[in-house]
């Protein structure tokens, strides 16, 4: 059968059913675990709104919604060990938090604050990547330390998030093709949300599914619904287990296609109404992934609508309080764009530096502000 | 080839002009088709192919894969066959990964293939700061293509020349780099006639004239040039402003003249200093006219430093203070 | 099963075993084609050997051999029709010499010679393209072009070749995939000699087959005995028809992985005996297309020793005279280095050449040539 | 830090330096590795890694794919977890589909993360012109990496240096792109300590003294730069020679020292004439030097022009005669 006919989404892997019914075996998670992903779900969701009307009062510059894609990012963070790695792109707020990103840094980096790019110590997610794909060999290479530097054969995972999009760039290829070649302990996380900023899914490639695009590397590849939280997890938990410890004649890299949907913009800078129709993201807007896991967990009496309510409310604060603390922090000190460019600065950036701090003496910071 | 000033005019932003000259030769020339990231139906992400898409439908509005190696090589492909892509990066900081396409096959193909295979191509890209993007979004590396031979390399400055660049561009028999600044996409508007024009490549043009000094800027660079220009005159510095439009091939004819008159020099630009054209242009003007030289050229560029997210990015560019610091410090050696 | 264990070439189309005897439906092929053939592989055969002592004797630079792989090369280019373009890498001297680009060019672009770098008016074959995969691109650029410009929805098509370790670079993937996407009329031939310098098939990539890299892409990929001259004719052919003029549901390109081996080194740079076993080169000869067709031919009465004799000779002295008259060829002006950089040279590229004429004249060209 | 004078030597070539410094890094620090196209088994196809596939097994001696952007890019992300690679480019004109890489997170990573995540690479390739290659075989294009802030850029012209430069590379903290003069990989041979020893990244090094004219150059052209010197020497102009041996970041006190000396100065760099470092370093004179400047600053530099294929490339390459031509300008001027 030719991949023009055949339906792409017919091998994918779900739990959850559209209505939150069960139609798949169900990862093992306890209750506590099952509310946490819940809780970081809406968390998600409500600092994505505020972010969103921040940039439109002005208060922040250019941010990335992903309301929809919660369900991808939070049940595949959880889904990591504690030593495992998160190599991201530029959306995966969700991902970053479940990780220990604090909601105030990752707001400082879209307020333009270098600070907000520079992850905590101990937390093991690497920087943003704006540059599609670029960050794909990075996530091998790292894998591929672990690896080398891993005595007793089950080493720390490596998870790259991208998006659709970003198969169709050489490092996609490039990255794989060395994760299948060195045997790196990689999960290739796609979020298929669709679009490419105004490019639909179906322009980016001619191959029905971007999962099966990992027969080119020799390992498998992997469809799951991504507004499917439990599948998710199921999904991420299988391919970190291989990526550790393959069986025989398994590699351990896996690519992991989670189809979704973003609900919003490509960015507060885009106007989706320009190429995309309401009734299609009406029709995603069902696939939910937040009531779905609502539903299940108040199924199985693990929430009511107090719980909820009280969620709800915790949630508006944390959001509130990370984005007082972000607003609150002072500006970063102009002169520190000359620091971190070496270990030490070279004589002509010490000279540079100097220059502009006398220009800065001389002439007041209004200068450099009033054009 | 100069406009003739009785055509109708219309007031459009620098994009609006890009778009203009887009339209213009794609009406006229079959030939001329424009690929790109999203230049199809959401008419590129700032609006620069508004409308092409419906105008001239989807086989020359082309929305492609996510993949600028791609982009390119295609479109080095389809110029060899005699069509005239315009190809879209959409921002010149993502023009890397098809740095190879660039640098080994659009630059080349004419010299390979001794005249055989041209390639009369276009790479248009957003270029340059200070609109508060994201990390990477302003990157200005205009010094890498000039460094190329065979390709050529175009910044414009105003609504006008932008459109009648971009057509020279796209008649060009040779491969153009067309960056476009986009901190002054939208930042004023100019009379743009609406008839097809060009304006030459490789001709600066003497935006102030002046004797005292030439300050030479290219692009969104060269606001801040007049606007200190203006300030010094205040103080008795006449400065002169030369908007050198294209990087690649320098007038140097247009730069020495200028220098010769004046014997002090400021060169303007966002790039990071070491390595940028600041340094060539320094490099002509004592090559040329060291006798006329009376002060060390100024560089007034960006530092050597990546580009810093936006909270720090307007004391990264070079403004209208840095540049009257520059004037001054030319002036006063 | 797991690509591991698959057996790589399980798949492949044949026409010809090892010894010459019918093993698949042969190509549509007149006696005159077939004696064409034969002739162009013992031309391309005796050509290598001379290139590979000329530049022994110091008499060219660097230069990449293709024994081992006429039959590729000679088969799949007969497929051709009279417009449709080839696009090579460097190794592809059989496939230029059968699209019309004569043996004395082709030694003088080794020579060192520009010259030998512009194909003949009308000749549909590119230049060398020395980076590699990176005329993969091109490639597809001109079949969009092809079929762009084409009325008749029958387009010219574009054959583009590259070696096994093309595959890895990202220019393979991103060309592939908007031959895909665009649906333009091209072939990828990848002539898999199993060798990347010393880098072995088996180290650049850990898919089974380099064919089935095109599922990635959404069209056919075929592997197919490189060292079968009939069965590379016949799917070469077969997928420029459908290039030409695919069936509903079918896309245009095709991906071809022809299994072969390079009998001799990388370049006259290399030495292979450092990296890989005679007694695998030898299990490859065993293969040999030449052998293989000429059994085929005298089988049915097309060749017997007397014809072989004078092919041998008529191809000998065809060799003989190319390298005649392309060391027979003045030197080129030192001055044509300006030329062709722009259709019309730059006030500066002008100044350099008058400065450069002017030190050739003051210090005459031993200058230039002492060290 | 040199070498101390007792300590036994071996008389090496600058390519067989190379591998020595290699053998020793890994040799004293297991986290060094070597990675790139044909490095393991094959040796490197000129040899620089020839015998540590033997010596140190394939986990550290790395056979890659053929993908420079992947071999470039799963550097930055061993580098960053730690490890300290070596990565190889077979050419350096085969770097540019991984040129995004190095411009995009090679060089920003540590900036990026406000020094968390720091990048101890290297990115080895043979370099320059003059060996009778293939088209891109030829390449000099380190202009491009020395406008890239971040990166440090290092050009060896002696077997000595080789060693010492190398391993100063792959203990430095930050990525160096290191660039073997393959003209001289073997055109001669030098003292070579046995032991390791550092050579200082970001110091040039005067080969001849002397007191009319400063000529600047650094890997291959170091060679005809002498040469030049000494032929004219006999005219009774005496030349002072200044190999850079770094080109990012440049020494511009050596730079400016000899310079103030001279008072005129020849740069000499295989790489295209416009956009080359000679520019950025005439620019540096006259900065800081201009009262000092005698003469217009010659560059005696490759033309503009794809680098020929070779039957032509001796008169593309800037040799003795040339230099001694600009050094006669420089002076008669
Ligand atoms: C190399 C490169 N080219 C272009 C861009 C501009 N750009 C930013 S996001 C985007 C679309 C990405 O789509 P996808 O990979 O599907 O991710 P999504 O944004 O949908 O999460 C583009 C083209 C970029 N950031 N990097
Ligand atoms: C981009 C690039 N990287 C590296 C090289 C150096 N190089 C030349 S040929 C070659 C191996 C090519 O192998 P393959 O694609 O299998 O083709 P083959 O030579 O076997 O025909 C390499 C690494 C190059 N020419 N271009
Ligand atoms: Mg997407
Ligand atoms: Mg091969």
């Amino acid at each position: 059968m030719s991949t023009l006919e055949r339906d792409p989404r017919e091998g994918e892997v779900r739990v959850l059913d559209e209505n939150g019914d069960v139609v798949g075996d169900a990862p093992d998670l306890s209750a506590e675990e099952l509310l946490a992903m819940y809780r970081q779900m809406k968390l998600a969701r409500r600092f994505d709104t505020r972010a969103v009307s921040l940039q439109r009062q002005g208060r922040m510059g250019t941010f990335p919604p992903m309301s929809g894609q919660e369900g991808a990012q939070v049940a595949s963070a959880m889904a990591l060990a504690d030593d495992d790695w998160v190599v991201p792109s530029y959306r995966e707020h969700a991902v970053s938090l479940v990780r220990g990103v604090s909601l105030e840094r990752t707001l400082l980096y879209w307020m333009g604050d270098e600070r907000g790019s520079r992850m905590a110590d101990g937390v093991n997610v690497f920087p943003v990547a704006v540059p599609i794909a670029s960050q794909i060999p990075h996530a091998t290479g790292m894998a591929w330390a672990n690896k080398l530097r891993n005595d007793d054969g089950t080493p720390d995972a490596v998870v790259c998030y991208f998006g659709d999009g970003a198969t169709s760039e050489g490092d996609f290829h490039e990255g794989l093709n060395f994760a299948g070649v060195f045997d790196t302990p990689n999960v290739f996380f796609c979020n298929n949300n669709q679009w490419a900023i105004s490019v639909p899914r179906s322009k980016q490639t001619a191959s029905a599914t971007l999962a099966q695009k990992a027969d080119a590397y020799g390992f498998e590849g992997v469809q799951v619904d991504g507004m499917d939280p439990l599948a998710v997890y199921k999904v991420t938990e299988e391919a970190l287990a291989k990526a550790r410890d393959p069986d025989k004649g398994e590699l351990r890299p896996t690519l992991i296609e989670a189809v979704q949907y973003r609900f919003g913009a490509h960015t507060t800078a885009d106007d989706p109404s320009v190429y995309r129709e309401d009734a299609e993201v009406e029709e995603w807007k069902a696939k939910d992934p937040i009531p779905r896991l609502e539903r299940y967990l108040r199924g199985r009496d693990l929430l009511d609508d107090d719980r909820v309510a009280d969620i709800e409310e915790s949630v508006e604060t944390e959001v509130a309080d990370a984005i007082e603390a972000a607003e609150s922090t002072t500006r970063p000190d102009p002169s520190s764009m000359f620091e971190h460019v070496y270990e030490e600065m070279t004589p002509e950036l010490r000279a540079q530096a100097e220059r502009f701090a006398d220009l800065r003496e001389r002439y007041g910071d209004e200068a450099f502000l009033d054009d | 080839m100069s406009t003739r000033q009785t055509e109708p005019t219309q007031n459009l932003t620098l994009v609006q002009s890009v778009r203009d000259a887009l339209a213009t030769e794609m009406e006229a020339d079959d030939d001329v088709l424009v690929t790109g990231e999203d230049v199809g139906k959401n008419g590129g992400v700032f609006r620069a192919t508004e409308g092409l898409f419906d105008e001239f439908g989807g086989d020359r509005v082309v929305d492609t894969p996510l993949a600028e190696s791609g982009i390119i090589g295609t479109a080095v492909g389809m110029a060899a066959m005699g069509l005239k892509p315009v190809a879209e990066v959409q921002f010149s900081g993502f023009v890397y990964p098809g740095f190879d396409q660039i640098v080994s096959h659009m630059a080349r193909m004419r010299a390979r293939s001794r005249g055989r295979f041209t390639l009369p191509m276009v790479l248009r890209a957003p270029y340059g700061g200070g609109i508060r993007a994201p990390e990477h979004h302003s990157e200005s590396k205009e010094a890498f293509y000039a460094h190329e031979a065979g390709l050529k390399v175009v910044i414009p400055s105003t609504p006008y020349d932008a459109k009648g660049l971009l057509i020279s561009a796209i008649r060009d028999p040779d491969p153009v780099i067309f960056l476009e600044p986009k901190l002054i996409y939208r930042a004023f508007r100019g009379e743009v006639p609406e008839g097809d024009y060009e304006v030459p490549i490789g001709e600066a043009a003497v935006r102030r004239e002046g004797s005292d000094v030439s300050v030479f800027a290219y692009g969104a660079m060269t606001r801040p040039a007049m606007e200190a220009a203006d300030r010094l005159a205040d103080d008795g510095v006449d400065a002169e402003v030369v908007d050198l439009r294209t990087v690649s091939p320098l007038d140097r004819e247009a730069i020495v003249e200028s220098f010769e008159k004046t014997g002090r020099a400021v060169v303007v630009h966002e790039a990071p200093k070491t390595g940028g054209l600041a340094g060539e242009i320094t490099a002509i003007v004592q090559e040329e006219a060291l006798l006329y030289q009376e002060a060390p050229v100024q560089r007034v560029t960006g530092f050597d430093v990546p580009y810093p997210l936006y909270a720090m990015e307007d004391y990264y560019m070079p403004n209208a203070a840095r540049v009257a610091a520059g004037i001054e410090e030319a002036v006063e050696f």
